[in-house]
């Protein structure tokens, strides 16, 4: 740890907060969703390690490089930016995979496709009334 | 820490033995995988393990080559990652073309008797 | 001083991050269907890109940092594609 | 650096430029494209030609450097890779390059067309196999075996149909397994002596120190492994047939010096690592060889016998000849070297012409087979380039008789029977191992080099049943008036081939001389090493960069 | 001419006469014969000029360096026993050119058979003149060669075919036998040159090899000249042309056997085994022949048993060891070759004019063709040894020798016993052969109305004939000095006093001779009518058919013991294939530690780290599970090589490799899509097999499999720490270290060894991957799916028929809700990921990256805009042209390599330095940043052909089963 | 201007991804630019739908607002993981009609769903505009509508339409 020796306490002290709540928020995430019973319920549980877990670690991250480099350190931001942005990708994509194998296979609580549809049907009815 | 990597290396090639003795040619491919995981790390560990030594040089300073970890092993790896990455696209093609002309996805383009 | 700091402070984060992975991994393992394993390997990923940061704190180094920002902006390409191949049978059309 | 010097790397470039090339033309233009695959393996025939001379050349003129050595890159070895040129090697490209011609030209009256990329893959694929001769470096040679056999994954597979792909999928995933040992065992080499440079190789063995003397044995065994497998060592060599007899022809031919490669490397690599200057390494391996080689001969000469379909025959006649290499290089003698070297340019003309000439027998067994199997297939919707169903050629009255001499010529090379180069190639070999030489000195031969002797002799009986069973039932079994349909390309090929057997035997003296000065330098490597390790980068005040 | 010319001349015209044949068109019958005839007889003219050089200095000799190191010259040597063999060749050989040309049918292809025979006859010039004994065994093979395509001529017969394939099988083992046995002598002898090895003979025979080399070498003269049991062959050969056998199986090919005993006959003979194994091979050969000889219906046959027999005697006469035997076996082999040869050709004459060599059909053709009658009689009455022909002076001689005491053995006693029944034999078919053609009653049924044949036909009998007749009766006066020259030859200081006078007075030879005519005389008269109705072959023998029995070994042997042996030996299945791989190489790499033992290294705990042990512990999860799942849970044994592949990557990072780190996760992702392309055309795979219910069998098999999965692991294990613990030598790093910024450009140094240092590996990796792709572009042109996979996936159809029943959907609603909003998000990630590829790619000299990362980046945003909108909707807006991609960067690197030639330097010398440039200032500019965008172009053009190739596939499928539901509308 | 620069807002953004990861010089701004013109153009072979952003003052807000949303989901999820089975929770589906048709819009109004924990976009359905969400805590359905709609939505539809 040579270079880190070189950091000022606050910098270290508030590099350490923030790595420190950023993992103990992803670990919650995780254990999350192993605790979650249903697969809807489980697909919150990470968007904690891909929101502020993320944004902790990053956050820790840069605080130490800036400090140490003497100069501003933001690439991090980019991170954040793309895991916001990528995240709802894969969860919007799985959860609705998930819905339609639930639906075929005919699984319980989950709502009928047709609740959307009707709505539909019904806003038609209201428009031609 | 070779402890650790030396049994990774092992298990890695070990579950690829094993998956490239069965006869699914999904199984195999997997198992090529494998190998091919613990075959690199393999390379990489010949190196010899350095923590926090990467060989990439910092500018302005001055050099002593044993602060970096040896690059050619890294840079063997990495054509062996390439080379990896494309004998298991082909392999893949081929088991799938045999699978479309045999019907089987048998190694042996057949179900044994 | 600022040296334990950080020290303990990755060494802490680490163990958690590791212990996110294992919790993933254990989902993962237990499924029970393949929309959780997905989702599992997904949580896995982002754990990696987290742990790939915190070398970065512990080596002083940002050489470790495009690793981590490969995770993030390509790793969902994988996670995405077996959520199609869920979802379509198929991953492009 | 003069211009001349850089011709040792031609082999490389010029396939791969034209290669390359090839790509960017469109997939149609058939014509333009064979004609720049012809004249990149006939310049590169002229090329090898060249560099033969000048290996066969530079120990007569002076007593210094015999090993043209060429630092790619400019970096000095062991440091950067080296390319170097010896007898040896030149003597594989030449065979390889004169192999490639006929299988090009042959291929060219209709094969070329079976799939997209043909010559792309055949000249790439020449690449590999040059890279593989002349490469100086361990892991360089790697690459290039990794180039040859991707190249071959697809060549194998050109043409596509059932039979073929089974056998490709063996062939790769045999060939990938291999593929892992290689690189275990020369990581393995590197973590024990820190180099790559078979040169360097050479002089850092020797001090390797006993405590870690078994690692650098388990590397170069595992790395042997990887080589026997190519080279279809019994029993890690059963793909071949099958692989070899699926192929298309042309694809076949060329695939003959494949498994020379595997010869080659065990060859080079054991004199330059484990030979006489290897201290207690010394001879490491060569029992293996030798009994692996008669295991393989034995196993071969079943097989020829066991063989109904011709070019399965072929198929194992490679692994005889493979067997023979193996076993001779196991024998660790210079005198059996040389004759091993003629044997091996023999063997693998032959057998390249014998792939050749196979299909257009068959054409004799079976006239329908006159269209291209390929075409057959019905489900292909967007294969432009597929080969007209048109029968291809026209019957010429005499094409029994030739393919018939043609195929008679081959039986007599594969059994190793006179006046053909076969026969010469044996006898060089059997006579090194017999030395004759007056008793009174005191030469003991080996029992296992009378089993040998006796399996070589076998090996050539076998050949010569199966063969002769296979050549009357195509050429003397009652067929009425069926003369095959033969293009002159396709036959010239086999012959041009056949031909060089037989000079190679009315030759046979000068020949010998070479194959002997080259065994003599690689069973005395130091000169091998002196040379790569003492070659000077190119100097200069404009350097592109100052080395 | 000088000697040493016309040496080379007999042996190179003949072969030279047959290239000239062989092209002469087919009906070129005079033109060919003609041409063959000259040959001969040059051949005989050369021959005969050379007597007198024989005479004066023992021996001509030729030598033309050959392969000199080897001990293998083109040495011909004629001393007076192979001059009267040459003389025999070239003089029978004309004779039978003019014989066929009249035999010959218009319709055969004449010039191949003339063409044949006279490479048949080079060859067996070159057998008896040759002066080194590998060239000899080089001619030994060509007569067996030709010999084989001279009995197979009429190939359309089965009989023609089956004859020619037992001879060549029979005397090309003989002939590599041969072979081994020269090795030996070369062996002891240290050349094999024929002089030297002629003055070997007491080393030699003193030698623990001798029995060896004895055998083997008898191996080749016994199958050569049909000796017992061996024998079998030579009647089969009947099949060929009788020209042929009139050439081969009198005068030539049989004796090179006989010749080779008498060649070497000062080396090898006179010891016990010799004795032994040559007297009783002879012996047998002699009375079983004979035997045979009587109960042949065939002509053709009966000549045949009788040919062996009378080789027998040869052999017989040279296994006694004594010089007279050998002056005997000599005489007998000329004698034989002039009567035999005059036979052939008259069975020839008869089956050309009657159509038929049936002896029970022939009969009574005295009065149709009497002058050839007569000719035949004389020739088998030279057969049987009746007095005044030159068979009966030379089995005198053998009848002399029978009765001398050579050894002291049962051979021995019962020789004279043998040799007169084996003559009373002779004499019996000598007699049947006669009798049953020419006399008695005229058969009705002949197919042909006999009648003299055309005078050349008969003139080569004539003079045959006519030669018995002179040495039979002055044989002093015509073959005596011959003779001598040639006993000279061979037997050198030893030659014997022998007399060739026809009368020697009332000897016991004489009465054997008298005993041996009157038996044979008695013999046929009692099996007269048993013959003239018999089956063929011999009583009680009947049955026992060597070449039967020799087809079936041979059958079993090599074609079906083969066949066992092979799928014994080997296999043609993948797995065996693969467990013996790993066997071997587990084998070959746990040799070393049990020779030299193994030393694992220093035990280290402390250095540990738990959270990286408990990485692994994740990783070793993951394989083992992917290890378990890849059978029936594919998707899930995918995530888990995922899985085991981050861990991978996080060692990396852990150990000091960035760039490693990089490249396998962006591999990673490729690869996880190109699998994921694949399994929708794997079939499905259901878990209703429980493992519980597998065969003991196949139980077994996995354990097997899982111990050799075990050991390999713990072998990797044990090696790979025992590498890691140990102090690591002096390597070549440092150099990269030291000079990657001064000379190479670059401060990454795995970069600057990728694209400098070692760029000739890169070169060579991206060319792998270009071949690759181009493979798989090529499979997948032709790409067939299995037929349940013709079908979308099940998921599709469903999810089509759910929008088709609903009134207010259209079909591919629930795809395109499905992919809306994902689909936005991933076309405007489409420009960050080049603007990141791109950076991946400029920093890669200094920091991780490079060219080759940025390509898999690159591709990944195309593979993501075909993963949101479908192969059609990216292809009608980018123009994705993969292969010139691959093309592009390969000739990009191939042409930056070359660049450096133009400064002097060698391919893929780098050039670095910086440029200035207005406003931005000094850019680094190196040469190998224009090699890395060939390996980017290459990657990117191989990753997306790969990719998309597969990805192809289904629209590929779309519009087949479109196109095939159209046709079947359309039929319908 | 436009044919140049086909969408100056993305290019200027890439420039920006640039800088920030190269460090700020002109050499790297000049070649970020060419290197971010050559990446909109690719966007432009695209053709994607081009949004029109009317209101740029009301982003930061809503990025505010985000913010502070996602922090406060996060402590809530925590807490709800923390607690484990001893709190009675139900989650549900939720039903909500949108207004908003721009994809842009919706593609950021998904990752701002997404990205909170406790919501969950699920599926949507372009025809009727109906989307639904899955929400971890589920209360009230109607409040979770109201929230989406107002918070979220309006102002994602004041700048984007
Ligand atoms: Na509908
Ligand atoms: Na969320």
């Amino acid at each position: 740890m040579t270079h880190a020796a070189d950091l000022p306490v606050w910098a270290a002290l508030l590099t350490g907060f923030f790595l420190i709540l950023g993992s103990t928020l992803t670990l919650l995430g995780s254990v999350g969703l192993l605790r979650f019973r249903s697969f809807y319920e489980r697909i919150h549980a990470p968007t904690l390690g891909t929101t502020w877990g993320t944004g902790g670690v990053l956050i820790a991250s840069m605080i130490f490089h800036s400090v140490l480099q003497s100069k501003p350190v933001l690439h991090e931001i980019l991170i954040a930016l793309f895991v916001t942005v990528t995240t709802p990708v894969s969860l919007m994509l799985l959860a609705r995979a998930a819905l339609y194998r639930d639906r075929s296979e005919g699984n319980d609580g989950v709502p009928p496709f047709e609740a959307a549809a009707e709505s539909r049907n019904e806003r038609r009815r209201s428009s031609n009334t | 820490m070779e402890l650790i990597v030396a049994i990774a290396i092992g298990v890695l090639t070990g579950s690829g033995v094993w998956l490239l003795l069965r006869p699914r040619t999904f199984q195999v491919i997997v198992g090529l995988s494998l190998i091919g995981y613990g075959v690199n790390l393999f390379i990489f560990s010949m190196g010899r393990l350095r923590a926090n030594a990467p060989p990439v040089l910092q500018a302005g300073a001055v050099l002593n080559p044993a602060d970096h970890a040896d690059p050619i092993p890294q840079a063997l790896v990495l054509t062996a990652i390439v080379i990896g990455f494309a004998t298991t696209a082909l392999f893949l093609v081929v088991l799938l073309v045999s699978r479309g002309l045999t019907g089987s996805d048998h190694v042996d383009g057949r179900e044994p008797n | 001083m600022s040296g334990v700091i950080i020290a303990w402070s990755v060494t802490i984060a680490q163990l958690l991050l590791l212990a996110a992975m294992a919790c993933a991994l254990l989902r993962l393992v237990r499924g029970p269907r393949a929309q959780d394993r997905i989702l599992s390997s997904d949580a896995l990923y982002v754990g990696a890109m987290l742990l790939l940061l915190t070398f970065g704190i512990r080596a002083g180094s940002t050489v470790y940092f495009e690793a981590a920002l490969v995770v993030a902006l390509l790793g969902f390409v994988s996670t995405a594609a077996l959520a199609k191949f869920l979802m379509r049978g198929e991953v492009i059309e | 650096m003069e211009a001349a010097g850089h011709l040792i790397v031609m082999p490389i470039v010029l396939p791969l430029a034209a290669g390359a090339f090839l790509l960017l033309l469109d997939e149609r233009r058939h014509v333009i494209k064979a004609v720049i695959s012809i004249m990149s393996t006939l310049a590169l025939m002229v090329v090898a030609i060249a560099l033969l001379g000048s290996a066969d050349n530079a120990t007569a003129s002076s007593g210094a450097a015999t090993n043209s050595v060429y630092l790619l890159g400019n970096w000095p070895a062991p440091f950067g890779i080296v390319l170097v040129l010896d007898r040896l090697s030149a003597l594989m490209l030449v065979l390889t390059s004169v192999l490639a011609l006929a299988s090009l030209a042959f291929s060219l009256a209709r094969w070329h067309k079976a799939g997209p990329h043909f010559h792309t893959l055949f000249q790439l694929l020449l690449m590999g196999l040059n890279g593989a001769f002349l490469t100086g470096d361990l892991f360089n040679l790697f690459v290039f075996f990794e180039v040859l056999l991707a190249a071959s994954y697809g060549l194998v597979l050109h043409g596509s149909g059932p039979l073929r792909v089974k056998a490709g999928l063996h062939y790769i995933a045999v060939n990938l397994a291999a593929s892992s040992l290689f690189l275990i065992g020369v990581s393995l080499i590197y973590g024990v002596t820190g180099t790559l440079n078979m040169a360097d190789l050479a002089q850092r063995i020797p001090a390797v120190p006993a405590q870690d003397r078994m690692l650098l044995e388990a590397g170069a065994a595992v790395l042997g492994i990887a080589f026997l497998v190519k080279a279809g060592m019994w029993p890690l060599g059963f793909w071949l047939p099958g692989a070899y007899s699926a192929a298309a022809a042309p694809v076949a031919a060329i695939f003959v010096i494949l498994t020379k490669v595997g010869f080659y490397v065990l060859l080079r690599l054991s004199l330059l690592l484990f030979g006489v200057d290897a201290g207690a390494t010394a001879g490491f391996g060569d029992a293996w060889l030798l009994f692996g080689g008669m295991a393989t001969i034995a196993f071969g000469a079943i097989g020829v016998l066991a063989s109904q379909a011709v070019s399965r025959l072929a198929g194992f006649s490679i692994l005889v000849s493979s067997g023979t290499l193996l076993a001779a290089i196991g024998m660790a003698d210079a005198r059996v070297t040389a004759g091993a070297l003629f044997y091996m340019v023999s063997s693998t003309l032959t057998i390249g012409a014998f792939f050749l000439l196979i299909e257009l027998v068959e054409r004799v067994q079976d006239p329908a087979a006159n269209v291209l199997s390929v075409t057959m297939e019905a489900y292909s919707d967007d294969t432009q380039e597929d080969v007209a169903d048109e029968e291809v050629g026209v019957a010429i009255p005499g094409t029994l008789a030739v393919l018939g001499i043609c195929f008679a010529a081959c039986g007599l090379l594969l059994a190793g029977l006179p006046p053909l180069s076969g026969f010469v190639g044996k006898f060089a070999l059997l006579t090194a191992m017999v030395r004759p030489e007056p008793v009174a000195d005191g030469v003991v031969v080996a029992g296992s080099t009378w089993v040998l002797v006796a399996l070589l002799i076998l090996s050539g009986l076998c050949a010569l049943i199966a063969t002769m069973r296979a050549g009357m039932q195509i050429f003397w079994a009652p067929i009425e008036g069926t003369v095959p349909r033969v293009l002159l390309l396709e036959i010239a090929p086999v012959a041009f081939l056949l031909t060089l057997c037989l000079v190679i035997a009315v030759q046979g003296g000068q020949i010998m001389r070479y194959m002997e000065a080259t065994a003599q330098a690689l069973h005395s490597p130091s000169g091998y090493v002196r040379d790569v390790l003492s070659a000077q980068p190119t100097p200069g005040p404009n350097a592109p960069s100052d080395k | 001419m000088t000697d040493e010319t016309s040496l080379v001349l007999m042996i190179v015209l003949p072969f030279a006469g047959s290239l000239a044949v062989i092209v002469l068109p087919k009906n070129a019958r005079n033109a060919a014969a003609t041409l063959a005839g000259a040959v001969a007889l040059i051949g005989l003219v050369l021959a005969a000029g050379s007597y007198r050089s024989i005479l004066d200095r023992g021996a001509v000799r030729s030598d033309i360096q050959w392969l000199p190191t080897l001990g293998l010259d083109f040495t011909l040597r004629m001393d007076g026993f192979a001059w009267l063999f040459a003389m025999l060749i070239s003089g029978i050989g004309f004779l039978v050119v003019i014989y066929a040309r009249y035999y010959m049918s218009p319709e055969d292809p004449v010039p191949r058979f003339f063409s044949f025979l006279l490479a048949f006859m080079g060859s067996m010039l070159g057998v008896v003149i040759s002066g080194n004994l590998i060239l000899l065994v080089v001619f030994w093979e060509l007569t067996s060669i030709f010999s084989f395509l001279l009995i197979g001529y009429w190939h359309r017969n089965a009989s023609a075919r089956d004859g020619a394939r037992m001879a060549l099988t029979i005397t090309g083992l003989g002939g590599l036998g041969l072979l081994a046995g020269f090795l030996l002598i070369g062996h002891l002898v240290g050349s094999y040159d024929l002089d030297r090895v002629l003055a070997s003979g007491d080393l030699i025979r003193s030698h623990g090899l001798y029995v060896p080399i004895l055998v083997l070498v008898l191996l080749g003269a016994f199958t050569k000249s049909a000796q017992f049991p061996f024998h079998f062959w030579l009647p089969n050969a009947m099949a060929a042309p009788t020209p042929v056998s009139a050439y081969l199986h009198s005068a030539t090919m049989v004796k090179a056997g006989v010749f080779l005993l008498a060649r070497l006959w000062p080396v090898l003979a006179g010891t016990y085994e010799w004795f032994w194994i040559v007297g009783f091979a002879g012996m047998m050969s002699f009375v079983l022949g004979a035997y045979f000889a009587i109960f042949q219906r065939d002509v053709k046959g009966l000549l045949a048993y009788s040919t062996i027999s009378h080789l027998g005697l040869i052999t017989l006469l040279l296994s006694l060891g004594s010089p007279l035997g050998a002056v005997a076996a000599i005489f007998h082999m000329i004698n034989h070759a002039t009567f035999k040869a005059s036979l052939f050709m008259a069975a020839g004459i008869i089956d050309h004019e009657t159509g038929t060599r049936d002896m029970q059909r022939l009969g009574g053709l005295f009065r149709f063709m009497p002058y050839t009658a007569t000719l035949a009689m004389v020739a088998s009455a030279a057969m049987a040894g009746v007095p005044l022909l030159n068979g009966f002076l030379s089995k005198e001689m053998f009848f002399a020798e029978a009765i001398a005491t050579h050894a002291d053995s049962i051979l021995d006693t019962a020789a004279p016993y043998a040799a007169v029944l084996g003559s009373a034999f002779a004499v019996a078919y000598s007699v049947r052969f006669i009798h049953s053609v020419f006399f008695g009653p005229l058969p009705a049924d002949l197919p042909r109305e006999p009648h003299e044949p055309p005078f050349f036909m008969r003139f080569p009998i004539q003079l045959l004939v006519l030669a018995c007749l002179l040495v039979g009766i002055v044989p002093g006066l015509t073959i005596g000095p011959f003779l001598h020259t040639a006993v000279t030859a061979v037997l050198g200081s030893a030659t014997p006093e022998y007399s060739l006078a026809v009368w020697h007075g009332f000897t016991i030879p004489l009465f054997m001779s008298v005993l041996a005519l009157a038996g044979g005389a008695i013999l046929y008269l009692l099996l007269k009518d048993y013959l003239a109705r018999c089956e063929d072959g011999p009583p009680y023998l009947r049955r026992l058919r060597g070449q039967r029995v020799f087809e079936r070994v041979v059958v079993a042997v090599s074609w079906r013991g083969a066949r066992f042996m092979e799928s014994r030996l080997g296999t043609r299945r993948l797995q065996p294939q693969l467990r013996l791989l790993v066997v071997v190489a587990v084998i070959a790499a746990a040799w070393p530690f049990y020779r030299l033992g193994f030393d694992p290294g220093r035990l280290t705990v402390q250095g540990a780290d738990v959270s990286f042990a408990g990485i692994w512990a994740i990783g070793v999860l993951c394989a083992l599970g992917a290890a378990w799942q890849a059978k029936f849970h594919r998707l899930f044994a995918l995530i888990l090589l995922g899985g085991a592949g981050l861990v991978t990557c996080i060692t990396f990072v852990w150990f000091s490799a960035p760039d490693l780190a990089l490249t396998q996760l962006l591999v990673e992702v490729v690869t996880t899509v190109l699998i994921l392309l694949g399994l929708r055309w794997l079939p499905k795979r259901s878990t209703d097999v429980t493992p519980g219910l597998a065969t003991t069998g196949a139980r077994l098999r996995r354990y097997r499999d899982l111990a050799m999965a075990v050991t390999c692991g713990t072998g990797m294990t044990m090696i790979a720490y025992a590498v890691m613990t140990r102090t690591p030598p002096a390597t070549i790093a440092d150099f990269f270290l030291t000079k990657a910024y001064s000379e190479g450009g670059g401060r990454n140094v795995v970069n600057v060894i990728l694209v400098d240092f070692r760029g000739f590996d890169t070169f060579g990796e991206i060319t792998v991957l270009s071949i690759v792709a181009l493979t798989v572009f090529a499979l997948l042109r032709r790409f067939r799916p299995a037929p349940d996979n013709v079908a979308p996936p099940e998921q599709q159809r469903l999810q089509r028929a759910f929008d088709e029943a609903r009134p207010y959907r259209e079909a591919g609603d629930t795809v395109s809700d499905y992919l809306l909003i994902p689909a936005v998000i991933m076309q405007w990630l489409f420009p960050v990921i080049i603007v990141f590829a791109a950076y991946l790619f400029m920093r890669g000299h200094d920091l991780p990256g490079g060219g080759f990362v940025a390509g898999i980046a690159l591709a990944t945003a195309f593979i993501l805009q075909y993963l949101a909108a479908g192969t059609r909707w990216v292809e009608d807006r980018l123009r994705v042209l993969p292969v010139n991609w691959i093309g592009f960067g390969l000739l990009l690197a191939a042409l930056v390599g070359a660049g450096s030639w133009l400064f002097g330097y060698p391919f893929l010398t780098s050039y670095s330095g910086y440029v200035e440039l207005p406003l931005i200032g000094s850019v680094p500019a190196a040469s190998a940043t224009l090699f890395d965008l060939g390996v980017f172009s290459l990657v990117l053009g191989a990753t997306v052909l790969m990719l998309i190739a597969l990805a192809h596939q289904s629209i590929r499928r779309l519009r087949a089963s479109r196109i095939a539901a159209q046709g079947n509308e359309e039929i319908a | 201007m436009s044919a140049l620069v086909p969408y100056p807002l993305l290019t200027a953004s890439l420039l920006m991804m640039w800088v920030l990861l190269n460090g700020l010089s002109v050499g790297q701004v000049v070649l970020g630019g060419i290197i971010a013109l050559a990446a909109s153009l690719a966007m432009a072979a695209l053709q994607p739908v081009k949004p029109r952003i009317r209101r740029w003052d009301m982003i930061p807000p809503l990025a505010l607002i985000v913010l502070a949303d996602i922090l406060r989901s996060n402590i809530a999820v925590a807490g709800i993981i923390l607690q484990g089975r001893r709190h009675a929770r139900t989650s549900g589906f939720v039903m909500i009609p949108l207004e908003l048709r721009d994809r842009t819009a919706l593609a950021v109004l998904a990752c701002i769903i997404t990205s909170t924990p406790g919501t969950a976009w699920v599926e949507y359905h372009a025809g009727n505009g109906m989307l639904r969400i899955h929400v971890l805590d589920l209360i009230d359905q109607q409040a979770w509508i109201e929230l989406i709609k107002r918070r979220y939505e309006r102002r994602l539809m004041e700048i984007f339409e």
